[in-house]
């Protein structure tokens, strides 16, 4: 077994059917990446930078944001240029979740 | 456009209703309505500053209520007989405006909808 | 004009400090028991007082049905409930 | 006149069930419309299919299926849900657990069902305990 398959099969025991981390706090930089490949997402500085700021968010309070203030957070911290548009092309048709998603933050509950 | 007011009236590490109450408020919020929270009765323990809710292995209300500001929901209110009943200053907690129970009955009766978190 | 639903003792004492005088009031499940120590003029749903055993002659107490009282709520806006 | 009611309180210790199905049924008889149950906190406990009534009490679960079989929308909050056990199929698989619990009738939805219920509805009255 190779390694990269290897660790393919590690991730798949650490992921619910929906491909949620089972535990948020094992989330790492390179499980990210392996989340983002499962989703045919390239993950770039771009990328990185939204991810961060999710974490860095939900350090601060404890929940992902929603869509809008996603977009209000890009802006005031990266670009003030920056909206939905930016957002769905790096991360696809709910970026809200699929950032959430691979930044690691807990899987949502309610389904809004 | 709906107003609507939540009340947490409950402490927050205990029945959980308050945290629930946060995240109905946001989804509101995120749906245009025009939201508003007071806060009442032992839900005003919801507003101590220094909480260390992991302790208790709980999510923590005071951070949680950090992201209201980001749903535009800035219409926060305390109620000043709770407070005082409690021997509590307003000083002493996170940012909310003081409401007497006057107050309190013209922001009711200008509501569309009072969303309680009664138990 | 609000309507006030009271559920419990407590939540009639949050209630009478924050309505507006001349707001409705009705008691309801164990609201019913304020019945039988408060004279504040009030709608009182009749099945929920009968069934604590629950009666007043207070001329301000007016017994309602479930009919009467989605009449109530039609007829003011918001409905507040209060149950502590 | 359009309601949304909301239901907060446990089957087993509350009047909530009781007093929101005595509200529904004389507000159909008057030609009201009842939009939406909407079932949060303790309430989503009606929606356990698995729960035995004593005989001699009310037996909620009926009335409640013969609101569903009028069209009326017994919405239960699925994160209040989830909580407790209340699933149905589909997060029965998600969660990996190994039964799903929701009653019929009852179905699993999100707040923006109790948010958007309010925005449309005439009335919204809550049944807390």
């Amino acid at each position: 077994m190779s390694t990269e398959s290897g660790a393919s099969a590690l991730l798949d025991q650490s992921l619910d059917p929906d491909g949620y981390l089972r535990d948020h706090l094992q989330w790492s930089r390179p499980i990210a990446q392996q989340l983002a490949a499962r989703a045919h997402i390239d993950l770039t500085n771009e990328h990185w930078r939204i991810i961060d700021l999710l974490r860095d968010y939900y350090a601060r309070t404890e929940t992902a944001p929603a869509m809008r203030p996603l977009v209000k957070l890009v802006q005031t911290e990266i670009d003030s240029a920056l909206g939905s548009p930016y957002l769905m092309q790096l991360f696809g048709g709910s970026p809200a979740k699929m950032a959430a998603k691979l930044a690691g933050l807990p899987r949502p509950t309610n389904c809004i | 456009m709906k107003k609507l007011l939540f009340v947490i009236s409950a402490p927050p590490y205990t029945s959980k209703r308050g945290t629930a109450q946060l995240e109905a408020a946001m989804v509101a919020a995120a749906f245009d309505a025009e939201v508003s929270l007071v806060f009442r009765g032992d839900g005003i323990w919801s507003l101590l500053p220094d909480q260390s809710a992991q302790q208790v292995g709980q999510r923590s209300f005071a951070k949680v209520l950090q992201a209201l500001g980001d749903y535009e929901v800035d219409q926060l209110y305390v109620c000043l007989d709770s407070l005082a009943s409690r021997g509590v200053e307003a000083a002493e907690l996170m940012q909310a405006e003081g409401l007497d129970l006057a107050a309190q009955q013209l922001l009711l009766a200008e509501q569309d909808a009072v969303i309680g978190a009664a138990l | 004009m609000t309507l006030h639903l009271v559920f419990n003792l407590q939540g009639l004492e949050s209630c009478l400090q924050r309505r507006q005088p001349a707001d409705p009031i009705v008691l309801m499940g164990d609201g019913t028991y304020a019945l039988s120590q408060s004279d504040i003029e009030c709608f009182v749903l009749r099945e929920d007082a009968a069934a604590r055993g629950i009666t007043s002659n207070g001329k301000n107490i007016h017994g309602i049905d479930y009919a009467e009282f989605v009449e109530l709520s039609t007829d003011h806006n918001p409905v507040v409930s209060w149950a502590d | 006149m359009n309601f949304v009611l909301a239901v907060h309180g446990a089957p087993h210790n509350s009047n909530s069930g009781e007093h929101a199905i005595g509200f529904a049924n004389a507000a159909i008889a008057q030609g009201h419309r009842i939009e939406r149950v909407f079932f949060y906190h303790d309430g989503v406990l009606h929606g356990l299919n698995s729960q035995v009534t004593p005989q001699g009490e009310n037996d909620l679960c009926k009335a409640w299926s013969e609101l569903a079989d009028q069209g009326i929308e017994l919405a239960v909050c699925i994160a209040s849900a989830i909580k407790r056990g209340v699933i149905n199929a589909e997060e029965q698989a998600r969660y990996e657990k190994t039964s799903h619990t929701l009653a019929p009738g009852f179905e699993l939805v999100g707040l923006g069902q109790l948010v958007a219920g309010i925005q449309y509805a005439d009335r919204y009255i809550e049944f807390p305990q």
